[in-house]
């Protein structure tokens, strides 16, 4: 106390009166509106000639390794813009900020896109808690919040939140695809489960537990494990307890490494295992020594770029060549790369079929997309959506990791059509 | 006059270094502003007149501030002044009692569940939760304080670690309670029509009368017997004993007590953010809180103002500096802080601030 | 004229402080080879720190040579091994450390293993209790073991300046006297030269051949022991408390 | 009762990579007083360093050799830029520096190297030895091997030459070091790189089973941590020891104790470090100092 509180509190002031006078509140939000047949709906964010999007990615912290996919997002624009003229003549100008996958820091940035960036639509906040504490305002502020990256269930069967809609197949579609295969390849089978200890390692387990529920297929050990701990053998020891014939690997990237390691280092435990598609990526497999990883299955929606299968697909190619163009230093084998092209060209083809050009054209447009293909998803795989239908991707294909590659094998499976919609 | 205030100065420089050989430092020791002489205390006079004044700017800027500034950055200063609640806390049991905690996004959290909770299941008048989720959190820190003040500094940091590494798998393990993994999505406190005001003045409002009220009850705090205790404590402990304070008691209320700040800067969080999740208060918030108390400066009132300046605003600037690594630029800014301003920002304003005043004099 | 013997160490015109506060106001003395110097003084008059500038713990400005070697400006590890030993007030002994250890290290700077292990020997002889004590830990021994041990450890340099903070500081008399007699068959025995900082004027005098009394960080009296012993009038008011 | 004996195997396992770490904690906190929060950040980048100069095609134990020489002078490099500018600072501010460290390491290797994991290979051969029911896998006998060795060669150091007695004397009282001509700072230095070399042989350990990746260390730490207290902080032969018991208890826990479950099995080792500070303040190998008067 003494002299020094009061300088210090000066300062303080100082530093407050400096922000305050750093501009007028203003009208709220700044937001502008469409004339003509859009009449009335909002333009913020959108011209003739500009489209500005802002996504939330952890750039810092345990989960920053999706902070690739932003990079992936980045070059598909950058390409569009650059030789067809952005969508439909709007240059897309994409701000990129990080919340280090922490909720709170999630709301200021969507606050910050949305207030002070005026941007036109949130695209992609990553993340199931930090997508969870954002929609309620995106949803009062009516911002369109649209392929959020998370699989949680929760964007599709909600209804209170129309302006927020999700992209990848939900967990829950994924554990009804290895379901359906066990029932028919294993009917008997005895499942041990990993899961990580959140949002989406229980939806994948309840939903697979609710998928194979009045089968023979029966769930005899489960272990979490939290994304803090430094190993997961301890888990997998007793798993191997069980005597199980089959594990489903339900992890992400780093952990899912561990676990097809620890596979493979038992020996006395040989199930067939099947790796979920969040740590199903080529660049999971390869650490642990292909050899060791012979037979594994698991299911997918998009092309990985490292599958040599698609060397000479077109879209590929053209992926491969962009990348190297407009984001010379990331490497293009990395499967977040071609997610997020994957993402940005649904967003093209959602806003190229926008009625109107505005913040609300764009809500009914991603959900009303209809058989919508997109080239980086596997042939077969389309975007489909409608009034009671809030999953854009709701098709997978099962493969097997056979030599160096994954091996696609059966149909796509249209988990909608093969099990009905998912209600909760 | 000038002349005055430079002896004043150096020769209260000069005491405490003089001091230092002999002593060890106490951990968080304020070095820059203790009256040290005659000159001192007559510039603590003359400036004693005009704390008041400052202290009515302050807060009548920070009353001015919403209707100025765009909705985001309100919900920005929001935010600052929950963590610096917060800090207030960690300061309570950090700066003035001397104990390291790196738990405190713990009872941040309990008192943000608490809320959560009350709001969610028994639909509790929102005002009614803050009480209730600071004396959680104040039972809960006497609770753990009373095994946790056995401990000195390294293995009390230690065992508050790993009250913050467990909370996490402890409130996705209680799913039906917490809501589990998924979180709780609350509606945030509308504000009342006669105010006039929109949503995000409303909460920051709100929260600036909590860090107000925060901030007396501290200043109360440390200048009851209590907090003379707790500086004796801190400054020797060895030495407090003798004297008669009753060390383990006043330590686990210097302990509570901060979980109490911390608790009731949790409940705001919930009002503010709308939704709690555990992943919401990770390790890292832990240590986060505890680096900004120590970057805005241990054992003033002004440092967990400061503190949650930084917590709130220096990971935005570093991403904006370097979007490809933010953590490289935040990692050296703490380290730059800590070179420049090793007692904390708090002390660096203050001595800034002394200069600017000399040179405005002599002129 | 002086020999080089004389002017072994030589401060001139120091002035040395702590940031901003000076303490120390121009102290110039010499302390021939081989003789005691005690330096009295009322509490606070600066004598820890002419003895903390002397081995570089404090900055100072002036001259400090020992035996023409310029010692301000080196830091207390290299004026270490120049061959200074201080025993500081609060002996720094390294608690936790053995007695054997405390001794090694003050030979830390040494090479020369076989001299060293005849040193060790010799502070044994000095000191027998520490013989005993040998491989326990620092910290567990009393307060003149302590300062023993300190003792000890600066003699492990074999030092060509000892400087010696209060010596008998929180000691009984009886070990003081004890402590002090070893001093003075050590200076007497391997003519090392010693700067004795102390309260007890009476003892240091006993040891002494020359004194210099500091007030204020001035130096107010300075002459052979004997005179300043025998005009205890003078010395009485220069130092206000009884010899 | 062999899946007893197997599950304890398993769990020295664990225990001998927490040690690891948990060895370098120890070794900056007996020099410096501070308890290091970028240690592990360290060991990760160490390990990185490894893994590139592989990648260039070095074979493995040359890229150790390089490996440890550049931690060694990487942790004596850090110690001069980063700590040196707040030696003398209160504690507190020296433990909030490394946590800035930690934050910047963390960045610049997943900057360096991106987040995605790398496989490292493993020094040991695959495969285990068998007896009486117990498989013993090479890598974990070659880690608590290693783990063993490093704390013999430490403790040698400490107790059986000057510069491990000189050492021990900066950690006691550097003032008093510097009056017996110990160059403290050389010395501060010396343990900073004393430490990141350790600290690199238990990443280069652990990687091949962990998969390195930016945040590799990061739960190790907490373990480590954890390991550490309970050996008292400053002795390495507690840290190892502290490690074993750590990795035993959490993985008994987990395994046997229904209540508990792999979700919260953290939870065991932390509440038997509670219980041994609250009976043991100085841990289960600490020396209680005499304290000065």
């Amino acid at each position: 106390m003494g002299a020094s509180t009061i300088r210090r509190t000066a300062a303080v002031a100082a530093v407050l009166l400096a922000a305050t006078a750093c501009g007028g509140r203003g009208d709220d939000g700044g937001g502008t509106a469409a004339s003509g047949a859009c009449k009335g709906q909002q333009t913020t964010g959108i011209t003739d000639k500009s489209i500005k999007l802002g996504g939330i990615y952890p750039l810092s912290g345990p989960a920053s390794a999706y902070g690739d996919i932003p990079k992936g997002i980045k070059a598909y624009f950058d390409y569009v813009n650059a030789e067809q003229n952005g969508i439909g003549g709007r240059k897309v100008e994409f701000l990129v900020r990080d919340d280090g996958y922490q909720p709170p820091k999630a709301v200021e940035e969507a606050r910050r896109l949305v207030e002070q960036e005026q941007v036109f639509a949130l695209f992609q906040t990553l993340g199931t808690p930090s997508t969870a504490a954002t929609w309620d305002y995106t949803n009062q502020r009516k911002v369109p919040q649209v392929f959020v990256a998370t699989g949680a269930s929760l964007w599709g069967t909600d209804t209170r939140h129309p302006w927020t809609i999700g992209w990848q197949p939900n967990y829950v579609s994924e554990a009804r695809v290895y379901a359906r295969y066990l029932k028919t390849d294993r009917p008997a089978a005895k499942v041990a489960v990993l899961y990580q200890n959140d949002d989406f390692g229980k939806d994948l387990l309840g939903g697979f537990k609710k998928a194979i529920a009045g089968s023979g297929v029966k769930v005899v050990a489960e272990q979490s494990y939290e994304v803090s701990d430094p190993s997961i053998d301890p888990q997998m020891r007793n798993l191997a307890g069980s005597k199980a014939d089959v594990f489903l690997n339900v992890t992400t990237p780093k952990f899912g490494s561990q676990a097809l390691a620890a596979d493979a280092r038992n020996t006395d435990w040989n199930p067939l295992h099947i790796v979920n598609n969040v740590a199903a990526s080529r660049t999971v497999l390869q650490p642990v020594g292909f050899k060791n990883v012979q037979g594994v299955v698991s299911a997918t929606y998009y092309k990985d770029p490292t599958d040599p299968q698609w060397n000479d697909d077109a879209e590929m190619r053209l992926y491969r060549a962009k990348m190297k163009q407009y984001a010379p230093g990331a490497d293009p084998n990395i499967p977040y790369h071609a997610f997020g092209w994957a993402v940005a060209s649904s967003f093209h083809k959602a806003m190229q079929a926008a009625k109107c050009p505005t913040r609300e054209g764009l809500r009914d447009s991603v959900r009303n997309l209809n058989n919508v293909q997109v080239d980086m998803l596997l042939p077969g795989v389309t975007l489909q959506t409608g009034p009671d239908d809030g999953f854009p991707i709701e098709s997978m294909q099962l493969m097997r990791f056979k030599g160096e590659r994954w091996e696609l094998f059966g149909n796509v499976i249209d988990t909608r059509k093969e099990f009905g919609p998912l209600t909760d | 006059m000038s002349e005055t205030a430079n002896t004043a100065n150096t020769a209260s420089t000069a005491n405490e270094a003089a001091a230092e050989p002999a002593e060890v430092q106490a951990p968080g020791r304020d070095a820059s502003g203790e009256p040290g002489s005659w000159g001192a205390r007559l510039r603590d006079a003359a400036v004693e007149r005009w704390r008041p004044i400052a202290l009515a700017a302050l807060l009548l800027a920070a009353c001015y501030a919403p209707f100025q500034l765009v909705p985001f950055r309100v919900f920005q200063l929001t935010m600052v002044l929950v963590y610096a609640v917060a800090l207030l806390g960690l300061n309570l049991l950090v700066g003035h009692a001397g104990q390291i905690s790196l738990g405190h996004g713990a009872f941040f959290a309990v008192g943000a569940y608490a809320a959560a909770l009350m709001l969610d299941r028994w639909d509790v008048p929102y005002l009614l939760t803050l009480p209730v989720a600071a004396a959680v959190a104040f039972v809960l820190g006497l609770g753990l304080g009373v095994p946790a003040v056995r401990l000195h500094g390294l293995y009390l940091a230690l065992v508050t670690l790993s009250i913050a590494v467990f909370l996490v798998p402890l409130l996705k393990r209680f799913e039906s309670v917490t809501g589990g993994s998924m979180g709780l999505t609350l509606t945030k406190p509308a504000p009342p029509a006669w105010t006039g005001l929109a949503e995000d003045q409303w909460l920051y409002f709100l929260a600036l009368a909590v860090a107000v009220a925060a901030f007396l009850l501290a200043r109360n705090l440390l200048r009851s017997r209590v907090g003379r205790a707790l500086h004796a404590v801190r400054d020797n402990e060895a030495a407090a004993e003798v004297m008669g304070v009753r060390l383990p008691f006043y330590k686990t209320l210097a302990f509570a007590w901060s979980a109490m700040f911390a608790g009731a800067a949790g409940c705001v969080y919930t009002w503010v953010i709308g939704f709690v999740s555990p992943d919401s208060f990770p390790v890292t918030l832990s240590i986060t809180l505890l680096a900004g108390i120590v970057v805005g400066g241990l054992g003033s009132l002004s440092g967990p103002l400061l503190g949650g300046l930084f917590v709130m605003f220096v990971p935005s600037w570093s991403q904006d500096i370097n979007k490809a690594a933010p953590g490289v630029i935040f990692g050296l800014l703490i380290i730059a802080v800590m070179y420049v301003a090793p007692t904390g920002l708090a002390g660096l304003a203050g001595r800034a601030a002394g200069r600017i005043r000399r040179t405005l004099r002599r002129e | 004229m002086s020999t080089p013997d004389d002017d072994f160490l030589v401060v001139e015109d120091l002035h040395a402080g702590y940031g901003g506060a000076r303490v120390l106001h121009g102290v110039s003395l010499t302390v021939g080879r081989g003789e005691v110097c005690a330096i009295l003084g009322p509490n606070g008059a600066g004598k820890t720190t002419l003895l903390r500038a002397l081995c570089g713990m404090v900055k100072g400005r002036g001259a400090v040579r020992l035996g023409g070697t310029g010692l301000l400006g080196r830091p207390p590890d290299a004026v270490a091994r120049l061959g200074v030993a201080h025993v500081p007030e609060g002996r720094g002994t390294f608690l936790p450390l053995t007695v054997e250890e405390n001794l090694r290290l003050g030979a830390f700077t040494r090479r020369d293993r076989a001299a060293v292990q005849a040193d060790l020997e010799r502070v044994h002889g000095y000191f027998p209790v520490l013989r005993k004590r040998l491989k326990q830990q620092a910290g567990s021994l009393s307060g003149g073991e302590q300062q023993m041990l300190a003792l000890g450890r600066a003699l492990m340099l074999r030092p060509r300046l000892l400087l010696l903070d209060e010596p008998s500081l929180g000691l009984a008399p009886m070990v003081t006297r004890e402590l002090f007699g070893i001093v003075r068959s050590i200076n007497e025995e391997e003519r090392t030269t010693v700067v004795v900082v102390e309260q007890n004027a009476h003892l240091a005098l006993g040891i002494a051949r020359q004194a210099h009394v500091l007030e204020t960080g001035r130096i107010v009296l300075s002459g052979p022991a004997e005179r300043i012993r025998a005009d205890e009038q003078v010395a009485r008011s220069y130092l206000g408390y009884r010899v | 009762m062999a899946g007893f004996a197997q599950q304890v195997v398993e769990g020295m396992g664990a225990g001998a990579i927490y040690a690891g770490l948990a060895l370098a904690l120890v070794l900056i906190h007996r020099f410096t007083g501070i308890v290091n929060f970028a240690q592990g950040e360290l060991a990760m980048f160490s390990t990185y360093v490894a893994w590139q100069f592989m990648d260039a095609g070095l074979p493995f134990w040359a890229a150790l050799a390089i490996t440890l020489t550049v931690s060694f002078t990487g942790g004596m490099l850090i110690e001069r830029v980063v700590i040196r500018p707040v030696e003398g600072a209160p504690e507190l501010t020296m433990v909030i520096v490394t946590v800035g460290l930690f934050i910047f390491v963390n960045a610049a290797a997943g900057w360096i190297w991106s987040f995605l994991i790398k496989d490292f290979p493993n020094p040991f051969p695959d495969g285990a030895l068998r007896a009486g029911g117990v498989a013993v896998g090479y890598p974990t006998l070659g880690i608590l091997a290693v783990v063993g060795l490093v704390m013999g060669l430490l403790y040698l150091l400490f107790r059986h030459t000057g510069i491990g007695l000189g050492m021990r004397a900066v950690a006691a009282d550097p003032d008093s070091a510097r009056l017996v001509g110990i160059r403290v700072g050389r010395t501060l230095a010396l343990g900073w790189g004393l430490a990141a070399t350790v600290g690199a042989v238990s990443g280069v350990l652990v990687a091949p089973l962990l998969f390195l990746e930016p945040n590799m260390m990061g739960g190790v730490l907490i373990y480590a941590f954890a390991a550490a207290t309970l050996g008292g902080f400053d002795s390495p032969a507690g840290a190892v020891v502290g490690g074993l018991v750590v990795g035993v208890a959490e993985t008994l826990a987990g395994a046997y104790v229904d209540v508990v479950g792999s979700d919260l099995k953290i939870g065991v080792p932390l509440v038997i470090i509670l219980v041994v500070l609250l009976l043991r303040p100085q841990g289960l190998f600490g020396r209680a100092t005499v304290e000065r008067a």
